[in-house]
């Protein structure tokens, strides 16, 4: 696979390569989480509509954090 | 037995017109399994759960999350800024904390040294006045001091949350002369938030007035957590109740409870 | 919801080989009305109540009597002898409250003191070895000194009842240590009678470990008696589930509750 | 009445003048009190058994005191 | 400076008779070495030091005698009965150590329990009376109950000796009503014997009015006895002073100790 | 005696590279009169006196000028900025008390609340800074929160000034895991101001490790201001000695403190 | 005396007039205070330098505040 | 040395055989004790006089009790 067909984005604090036009809802699945449990920051900005995780194509550069609740005080 | 499932009648508390009939919120963090967290949470009988704001474990998809252990119709999920050391991250992490869906609360913490995780008040009045300029409730985490929990019902917070004393410590109530200076001063309600290690600093600080309490540790690191979980539940409502009551006046001599005359010769 | 009025599994408190499922005793006195006292102990949940023995007021017939207002067969009747002052009187006090016909049950004073109310040990231990070769079951009300307790167990008292703080003074747990103590040491129930002002002082006091407590003045003379029964209800029912459920250990420096991994960056 | 028809008996603490004959029943009726919740100490001794009372007739220099339970703690 | 070194007028402690300007008597006991013990003898001022009765160790010939290392001329030697578990051998070595020759004092104890050392009352109250039939001035090591110590002082006692917590424990003054409350009723003089563990707690004990403290493990067990020792002399004088000028009253709300007007526009 | 007149050896309280002596500076504000003052200060001990700056009264000229009753030349003057609501006005005060002429040293207040006279913790951080940078060696009045203090360490301040208890209140130290955590955190010195009521709360107080204490209702509002300043002054020694010497550890079990072999048969 | 040689000041509060002409030394030596134990605040300035005193003339709608120390914690 | 001439006494809990005759005071200058610095108890009696410690012989089967002062609290 020619490196020209991979983005570097930065997710949840680790560098990867994920395939160019990648979007929101390819990534999630891929990584096998369920959109309604999580929040995504996409480079500092929250996207807040679900339904838009289909149309955010994963941009080379792309600092995203993949957020939900867990246990705490 | 009627009475014992009678409670007493008392206002509900109301936070940001939201009305609650516990005045016990309970954390999530802690337990030894989220089956214990479940049943602990479930015997305190409260409403309001606190959860922190993650990043998800890659590793471990969506294992850490607890709203797999939570059903979210059923309890207010509070999230908490925890770990967040300056207004900017607490901002932030409120914000994706909203952005989960459930609600437009936060409770609010912005820590000011690790080794006692006791609040940072300037920037804990700042990121309240943020945060309540864009429509959260804010629920502050603070310390004991009147003149801060002032100048966050200024900023706009929706409650204010001082401590018992420091997060986890199990001290209890270190100050009971300021969480009752705090409470006849403000108007916004006053949740005690933390230290709490055992049913009797849970009533002992129902008596002072306040309008409920927060805690995780003192519930999650007793030998038997629901169990505990219980007691606090039932301490916070017979604090509640003693408070209500109005006490007997303290005094120094003995005064007898039989009649002194009546006696035989 | 199941959990709240589920109580939480305890043994029940055992007494000279009689069960109770209340750990909270209550007095009869100081009540504003007949119709208020009755309210009072039927939402304190307790199941010994006590009385005292006095003469008939000619004048007023039976209208003193506290039968009149309380069933004796809902609640077990524990007769006193407040007011005496020596062995002999306390004696003859307790013979005549059998003689009423319920039980062979008495709580047994001997006042050293009127402005105290404190006990007269030597007296006391002498009555109850009296009382309890006469097959009563002697709960024997004292101060809080190991060894007139290990004393009274061995003269043959039923429970030792030391007390938290003078009768009617509503000082609350002293002296802790010395209840602890006593408990420890002990192989007959201990009930913590006299003194309890407020909830979190019988929340307290359950929390040393003794096996219940009694109490009057501290509901009867509170603004709101009724409220503060149930108050001390609740209260007694937590402070002994957090007795078993142990504390969390107290710590000097706090310990976050919310996971310290995970933060963003 | 002739006053050689009286026994002075000491009663809860105040003298007085009772017919001679008069048993425990008959006093108890003569004050209002209902027996069942009496207990009677005739000359420092309790009379135990209730249905005694119709024979216990007073005598002269009885010292009687009847008691009962009172609200106490 | 002058204030430095002249004391503020006060009366001075009086026991059968006798007149003492120091309110802090010493145990001679625990102490790593003479020489430790003399110099922080000599640090707390006492002019009262107790010592034990015990067998000569006849291997170690003279060797233990605390007189090698005490001048009885300049120390009132107070023996005590420690280790004394009735009131037979109480008065055994109190005789013995009458017969040593100092004078007719004896800190009488009559222990009833080997794990908290707490008197036995009944055969204190027994011994007292003897002793002080015997010509001895019994100072009576008891607990905190006021009846105890009337009754002590009824059978003889030159002074009552109630504990603030168990000896050696370091626990300090458990309970300050009770003590405040043996001081109101005893006319002869009460020193508080055993648990103070700091400077703080003699001084607050001395708060309550009391005439004087005995203490020993509070100084010896201490990181430096003879500061320790100097501590308390300071603190007994201390409390002492605070009680004789009697404590500003507490309130609840603050007071400027500036004035508030004169203040510029 | 020696013993008396020798004080124990210490390093000397060192703030801004000035030495003192004494660890017990005191107001000079309530007394009944100058007299009174003047005597009570001597008392003390006190090298350090804290005055206020207020208008002259021009009616009555020179007459309430402190100066007419202490000697400068023998006590250090602290001029404070009691009655300054924001960082301004005690800004302006404090340069008001150093042209006075005496020093560059100001006990800086900013008050936040007229019903406790507690800080505003984000003005007196603010005034720190602004004075600091002008030279001034500022002892900021604060409250028990230890981020609050590190930031006004951070912000210059030659020592930090934690409260014991709300100004003139008499309540002691309500929160003595706060101070010693203060103390265990700062590299500037930490002085206890306000709350002190009696000798014990100042003798617990040094106890937690701090270097001193600054009073003035304490002492002033007492029966006997002279006597209570004499008490004050022993308390902090015995205090501070307490400290140094290392208390003998808590043990909730008794230890004999003579010996328990060497018994008779 | 015309009212043209007066001036008008606020001294600690209170309006004053005060002849024309006067110096701070003037003023204190008319209020009989002693300069050495006062501190001077002109118009929100302090007057460090007492030799000055006699040198700062009082101008009309000067502020003046007179401070010095007084009992306080 | 023949039995005889010894007694048994019994010395602070141990048993001991001294040679009959001797006096309290030989007995403590054997044992290297200084008089003035003990008190001795004989058969539960305390002899109170120290100078009487040259006329007092030990009996066998005397029961005796040497006791000093020790530090105690």
């Amino acid at each position: 696979m020619p490196t020209s067909t991979l983005v570097t984005i930065r997710l949840n604090g680790e560098t990867r390569d994920v395939p160019m036009g990648w979007t929101l809802s390819t990534l999630l699945a891929d990584l096998g989480l369920d959109a309604r449990l999580i929040v995504v920051e996409r480079n500092r900005e929250i996207v807040r509509d679900r339904n838009a995780f289909d149309e955010v194509t994963l941009l080379d550069g792309d600092v995203l954090e993949l957020v939900h609740f867990v246990g705490g005080g | 037995m009627a009475a014992l499932t009678t409670p007493m009648v008392d206002k509900p508390l109301v936070i940001a017109g939201r009305e609650f009939r516990s005045r016990l919120m309970v954390g999530t963090g802690k337990y030894a399994s989220p089956a214990q967290m479940t049943e602990a949470i479930e015997a305190s009988g409260a409403e309001v759960v606190t959860v922190a704001v993650r990043r998800v474990d890659l590793a471990r998809r969506d294992a850490g999350n607890i709203l797999n252990h939570l059903d979210p119709t059923r309890y207010f999920l509070l999230a908490n800024t925890a770990g967040c050391y300056n207004a900017d991250d607490a901002i932030r992490y409120a914000r994706l904390g909203r952005a989960a869906g459930f609600n437009e609360w936060v409770k609010l913490e912005v820590i000011g040294d690790e080794g006692t995780l006791l609040p940072d008040t300037a920037g804990l009045i700042e990121a309240t006045r943020v945060l309540a300029a864009e429509g959260f409730q804010v629920l502050a985490y603070t310390n004991d001091d009147l003149i801060t929990a002032l100048r966050l019902e200024s900023a706009g917070a929706a409650a204010v949350m001082p401590l018992a004393s420091p997060i986890g410590s199990g001290l209890g109530l270190l100050n009971p002369y300021a969480i009752r200076t705090i409470k006849t001063r403000l108007r916004v309600p006053v949740i005690v938030d933390a230290g709490v290690g055992t049913a009797s600093d849970a009533c002992v600080t129902m008596e002072q007035g306040v309008d409920g309490i927060l805690m995780n540790t003192g519930i999650a690191a007793a030998g038997d957590p629901v169990r505990m979980a219980n007691a606090m539940r039932l301490a916070v409502e017979a604090g509640r109740n003693a408070y209500l009551a109005r006490r007997m006046p303290r005094r120094e001599i003995a005064v007898p409870s039989s009649p002194v005359d009546g006696m035989l010769e």
